[in-house]
């Protein structure tokens, strides 16, 4: 019992990271996967603060000043990985703002936001492309044989 | 007063971070570009000294312990002859393309926000030098999504010319994401096991605490370390958000990105693979060689034969640098000091010619408004400049004797033959030249052998953009006649990372 | 089995269910309030596991922010997902379990959670501990210790040393400590050669003061977030501040379209208007609070920042934009965004110019170089705080800007 | 047990049965109106007690005077929150439900 809790964190880490990543790869709606993301980034944040905990630990602030010492009521949790990830927080808000702002300009100039309809426009915006590339050598085919 | 010599690893990182804070209140006009030019320039001169100064030190490496707290607690920057050029290509490609990037900025970015565009624009430069000199993993992280992010602005500012810039940005925001979510749980579990964040302090851990490198642990660790960085140096088949990138960001952007970005990124699977992991550990006792070699020569033919096809010439150069960057990644899977030298040695080459293949681009674009294979028919005759800095950049894509692609394509071959039963990789980096011949002819042809569709004449590209376009043909010219200092500098790279004496 | 332990499996069992709800649930709205939740959820798992200053930032980032800036974004993209008729995706499905699998295959050798021996509790951390763990102080500065005290017990962490030596170079103390008796190898035993901090002495470096920032820095999350990787932090900031220059890249209007489009919806409703009113100066106050106390207990910049910047929104919110752009146009807006990163590099850069290394705050007062530490912390801590408030307040200008087109 | 300890226990038992008889209002109200009046007015009320209750067995002056603020707050914050919404629900025409319309009945 006590082995499968004891890993029981690391696996439910697992779980949400890969909720997020289905999200990511089978969702086709933009803000859905932006959403998804933060799921995928949080199971990571998750592992971390997980290995911070020690038994019996208590959080790592060195509680009251008493008769002017600081007091010690170790042991306490592992302070490295909470830094990590809170830089790693802020990381991932600055991304989903950068990817909110990318999709409401998709929106703008795209009218939709589900990932699979403007693949299909991306695509007849590239095969208009070539096609009106062809045309014109089509024509200049057409010239130089008159020519000859 | 201040010690410049002391301080040069940090200064190459802190000076354009401050001075990019600072592009924001520099106004409109020239001035953010003035501004940016001469903070990336001093980064440049910056980058030299502190080239010279690893060379002439006795270990080979300057360290230097941010915040003065010892490097096993605090973070610290380490530079060998390895950092030291990658920072020298970055810092010199940043630099000449914030030059060029004067007249396309003007054309395809609203003027009024041009401080914020050069803003981010040494930051991103910022994050490529942060992650090169950096010697603590988590700092690699931090500095990769600073870069990160700053692309994906950048490229996103296509959208005027083409949406498609818009999701090409989102695609590689999420990719990237992935990528970098994948590197920070490697980076995590090696933490775990190890207790550290300072890469030389794990290398120790791993080789010196028993059974640690056979613990299922390390292996998940390597597994996506290698997963997370192939994506971020779009290794076949995880460089779908490549192509699109290059082709629809402006530019100047395009110019930067291929000539720097992916190379940090390959930077980076070098100092995981070899400086934490081990020679030992990711090429002998880990197939690695036989997978990243696989991609490797899929993405060098896949890509080749893809570039053929393509009409637009961004996207072809697109596809071609995910090609390149086969050759880069097939150099170091052989694990022997010529594949490694070749694939430093290439990250050079690749740098200068892409760099200046892609700028010669960016000229046609700011002249004809597009740039597909039809628009540059008869440009031989007038853009003769633009179109002979194109011609020979390709010309080094295929590995012409005197160009410097040459020489990293020498070192290559050298190198699959050297390892046993690995000769037919030297047959792949043969073929992929032939497939380069193929789709750098198709340009050749139109510039110089056809006629113009309209006699509409069409001016030389601006002196801002041929200066430091023929500056990086040229330097690949130079760097092709006279290899001695890119070889060197490779050899004793590849020697250090290999662990091998001098 | 502990409490946390129990508590850790109910919290984290809702937490999933939440997650897919998240991904399943069509209407985007509830998608991101569920997101909301999830993030509740996730900063109580956070108290639970003793992490008090990520579950600050948790509760303030995704509770706050990111909710209001995704409401922000559905307001003119969707409101709903496009329905379609396949539900289940095999292939990602496939994909993830692979993924999944490999990541769960690599726990297996992994110390059980909570363990004590686990090399990230014994290698590096404790002895940076051992000398974060400052000396007494009182208000006038640093003190003697008391009659009788013994120094080396008193800086041991986490019993995982049992006592350290004042000496730094002295490094006898791994063979004795509680660790060794468990039989758990330290790194003298791996062949290592000497102390981390012996090792900075022999290169030329000088010492930190055994007694580092004093005593001021209780919170010893901030003390690893503001010294030892101080540098990250710096980056830290520049990434919100990097994302603060995208979305204004991104989003802004041409200046000759103006700033101000809509008058405020919400003026004309009382209750809402005096609460507001009420509710912002004490706001504002806990921002600066959490700011400025981020040294003592769990905050700092970057959550009391996110604070100041809730206190602005919600005047935005009620007083509509205009109201607020005559408060803080967005051009200082912009330029402060930048003097919080400014602040901190700058804190670095004087640390240069006194003779010290880059971020090597004790520079700051050469008398006491402990109360230089804190001092240079406080800074930096204000520099996070100006940055992410500002920056925090342009995205969502940018964002609402785009929804009053 | 002490008397103190009594009075927690009694205060916390009733806050949570109060946000349990919310939780079960959400469920079983019929339409948006009257669900939020369950939620809005049982939970000011669940959440105050919650906190009086926890004030009584903390040692410390300064951290019983901060669960009294964050009571205090959630005071002035819940119904006011619970206010915007409806008011925003009836800006945009939301029709409360009457006797007679689909769902009412259990």
């Amino acid at each position: 019992m006590t082995d499968v809790l004891g890993i029981y964190n690391y696996w439910i880490y697992v779980v949400l990271m890969m909720i997020g990543l289905y999200g990511v790869i089978a969702k086709p709606n933009l803000i859905k996967q932006a959403i998804a993301l933060g799921l995928f980034q949080t199971g990571i944040f998750l592992y971390y603060i997980s290995m911070a905990v020690i038994d019996g630990g208590t959080a790592p602030i060195w509680t009251t000043i008493e008769d002017g010492a600081q007091k010690f009521q170790g042991p306490y949790d592992n302070p490295l990985p909470h830094v990590l990830i809170l830089t790693a927080i802020v990381v991932s808000v600055s991304v989903l703002a950068v990817a909110l702002a990318l999709i409401i300009n998709i929106k703008r100039s795209y009218g939709t936001i589900e990932a699979d309809e403007i693949e299909r426009m991306d695509h007849e915006d590239r095969l208009s492309e070539f096609r009106a590339g062809q045309a014109l050598d089509a024509a200049d085919d057409a010239e130089a044989h008159h020519h000859a | 007063m201040l010690d410049v010599q002391a301080h040069l690893p940090v200064l190459i990182v802190t000076i354009p971070l401050i001075c990019g804070v600072l592009t924001i209140a520099t106004g409109n006009g020239w001035k953010p570009w003035a501004w940016a030019t001469a903070v990336t320039g001093t980064v440049f001169w910056l980058a030299l000294q502190l080239m010279q100064q690893v060379l002439a030190s006795p270990t080979g490496m300057v360290s230097y312990e941010l915040g003065n707290w010892p490097r096993q607690w605090g973070i610290e920057y380490r530079v060998d002859a390895l950092n030291a050029f990658i920072l020298l290509i970055v810092a010199g490609i940043g630099f000449l393309t914030t030059i060029y990037a004067k007249k396309s900025v003007e054309k395809e970015i609203p003027a009024d926000r041009h401080n914020f565009f050069y803003a981010v624009w040494v930051l991103a430069l910022c994050g490529l030098l942060g992650i090169t000199v950096t010697g603590d993993a988590f700092n690699v992280y931090v500095l990769l999504e600073i870069s990160s992010l700053t692309v994906y602005a950048l490229i996103a500012m296509g959208k005027d010319r083409n949406r498609g810039a818009l999701t090409a940005s989102l695609r590689y925001l999420i990719l990237g994401s992935v990528g970098a979510s994948f590197i920070l749980l490697g980076i995590g579990y090696l933490m775990m096991i190890t207790g550290t964040l300072n890469m030389q302090d794990m290398h120790e851990r791993l080789m010196s605490v028993p059974g640690i490198l056979q613990s299922r642990t390390v292996l998940v660790a390597f597994a996506f370390l290698l997963v997370g960085l192939s994506m971020k140096m779009a290794l076949f088949p995880l460089h779908m958000w490549l192509p699109r990138a290059y082709t629809y960001a402006p530019s100047a952007v395009s110019a930067l990105l291929a000539a720097t970005a992916t190379k940090v990124g390959v930077y980076m699977a070098f100092r995981f693979m070899f400086t934490i992991f081990g020679v030992g550990f990711s090429f002998v006792a880990m197939p690695t060689t036989l997978i990243l070699a696989a991609c490797a020569s899929a993405g060098v033919l896949v890509t080749g034969v893809t570039a053929i096809r393509q009409t637009n010439l961004k996207r072809m150069l697109a596809y071609s640098s995910v090609g390149q960057l086969g050759y880069i990644v097939l150099g170091f899977s052989l694990a022997n000091v010529n594949g490694v030298a070749g694939s430093v040695s290439h990250i050079l080459n690749h740098a200068l010619m892409k760099g200046g293949m892609f700028m010669a681009l960016g000229a046609i674009v700011y002249r004809l408004d597009r740039c597909d294979i039809r628009s540059v028919r008869g440009l031989g005759r007038k853009m003769p400049l633009t179109m002979a800095a194109f011609t020979v950049g390709g010309l080094g894509l295929i590995g012409f004797p005197l160009t410097a692609g040459f020489i990293s394509k020498w070192y290559l071959v050298q190198g699959c033959l050297d390892r046993p039963h690995m000769w037919p990789l030297a047959g792949v980096v043969l073929l992929g030249s032939l497939l380069a011949v193929v789709y750098t002819w198709r340009v050749v042809e139109a510039a110089y052998f056809q006629e113009p569709d309209d006699d509409r004449p069409v001016q030389e590209a601006p002196l801002l953009m041929l200066l430091p376009m023929w500056l990086l043909i040229g330097a690949s010219i130079f760097f092709g006649i006279n290899a001695t200092f890119t070889g060197k500098i490779s050899v004793t790279a590849a020697k250090a990372l290999l662990g091998v004496g001098q | 089995m502990t409490a946390i332990v129990l508590i850790d499996t109910l919290l984290l069992l809702l937490v999933t269910v939440t997650a897919v709800a998240i991904i399943e649930v069509r209407n985007l709205y509830a998608s991101a309030m569920l997101t909301s939740v999830y993030s509740l959820l996730m900063a109580l798992v956070w108290v639970n596991m003793h992490s008090m200053d990520v579950a600050f930032t948790e509760a303030a980032v995704g509770g706050g922010i990111s909710t209001i800036l995704l409401i922000g974004t559905l307001v003119h993209t969707a409101r709903e997902e496009k329905p379609r008729k396949r539900r289940l995706d095999w292939k990602a499905l496939l994909l993830t379990g692979l993924c999944g699998g490999a990541l769960i295959y690599g726990t297996f050798d992994m110390p059980r959670f909570g363990d004590p021996k686990a090399p990230i509790h014994h290698f590096r951390v404790p002895e940076m501990m051992a000398q974060t763990v400052g000396f007494v102080t009182s208000r006038a500065g640093k003190q003697a210790p008391p009659e009788g005290f013994d120094p080396s017990a008193y800086r041991s962490f986490n019993g995982a040393v049992a006592s350290v030596p004042a000496d730094p170079t002295d490094t006898a103390w791994r063979e004795t400590s509680i660790l060794a008796q468990h039989g758990i190898m330290l790194p003298k035993v791996l062949g290592h050669a000497s102390h981390p901090a012996a090792e900075h002495t022999e290169a030329g470096h000088h010492q930190h003061p055994p007694d580092d920032f004093n005593g001021h820095v209780p919170n010893s999350v901030t003390s690893l977030l503001a010294a030892y990787r101080g540098y990250d932090t710096m980056f830290e900031t520049t990434v919100i501040f990097t994302a603060g220059v995208s979305l204004i890249l991104l989003l802004r209007r041409p200046r000759r379209e103006g700033y101000l489009q809509r008058s405020a919806p919400l003026a004309d409703q009382a209750v809402l208007r005096v609460v507001t009113k009420m509710a912002i100066p004490f706001i504002l106050l806990f921002g600066l609070y959490v700011i400025t106390h981020g040294e003592l207990g769990p905050g700092g910049g970057f959550q009391g920042g996110v604070v100041v910047a809730c206190a602005f929104i919600l005047f935005a919110l009620i007083f509509g934009r205009p109201a607020l752009y005559r408060v803080l146009p967005p051009p200082v807006c912009d330029l402060l965004t930048g003097l919080g990163v400014l602040m901190y590099s700058g804190t670095g850069a004087a640390c240069l110019l006194l003779g010290g290394q880059f971020l090597d705050y004790s520079m700051l007062n050469t008398l006491s170089p402990g109360d230089g530490e804190a001092l240079g912390m406080t800074l930096v801590e204000y520099g996070v705080g100006i940055t992410v408030s500002m920056v925090m307040l342009t995205i969502f200008n940018q964002l609402a800007e785009e929804q009053s087109k | 047990m002490q008397a103190h300890e009594i009075v927690t226990t009694v205060l916390l038992a009733l806050g949570c049965v109060i946000s349990l008889t919310g939780s079960y209002g959400l469920l079983r109200m019929p339409d948006f109106y009257t669900r939020l009046h369950t939620a809005g007015k049982t939970d000011s009320l669940a959440q105050v007690m919650i906190f009086v209750g926890l004030v009584f067995v903390t040692p410390d002056l300064l951290t019983q005077l901060k669960l009294v603020m964050v009571a205090m707050i959630l005071m002035i914050a819940a119904p006011t929150a619970t206010h915007a919404i409806t008011k925003a629900a009836h800006l945009h025409h939301l029709r409360p439900w009457t006797k007679g319309d689909p769902g009412g009945e259990p």
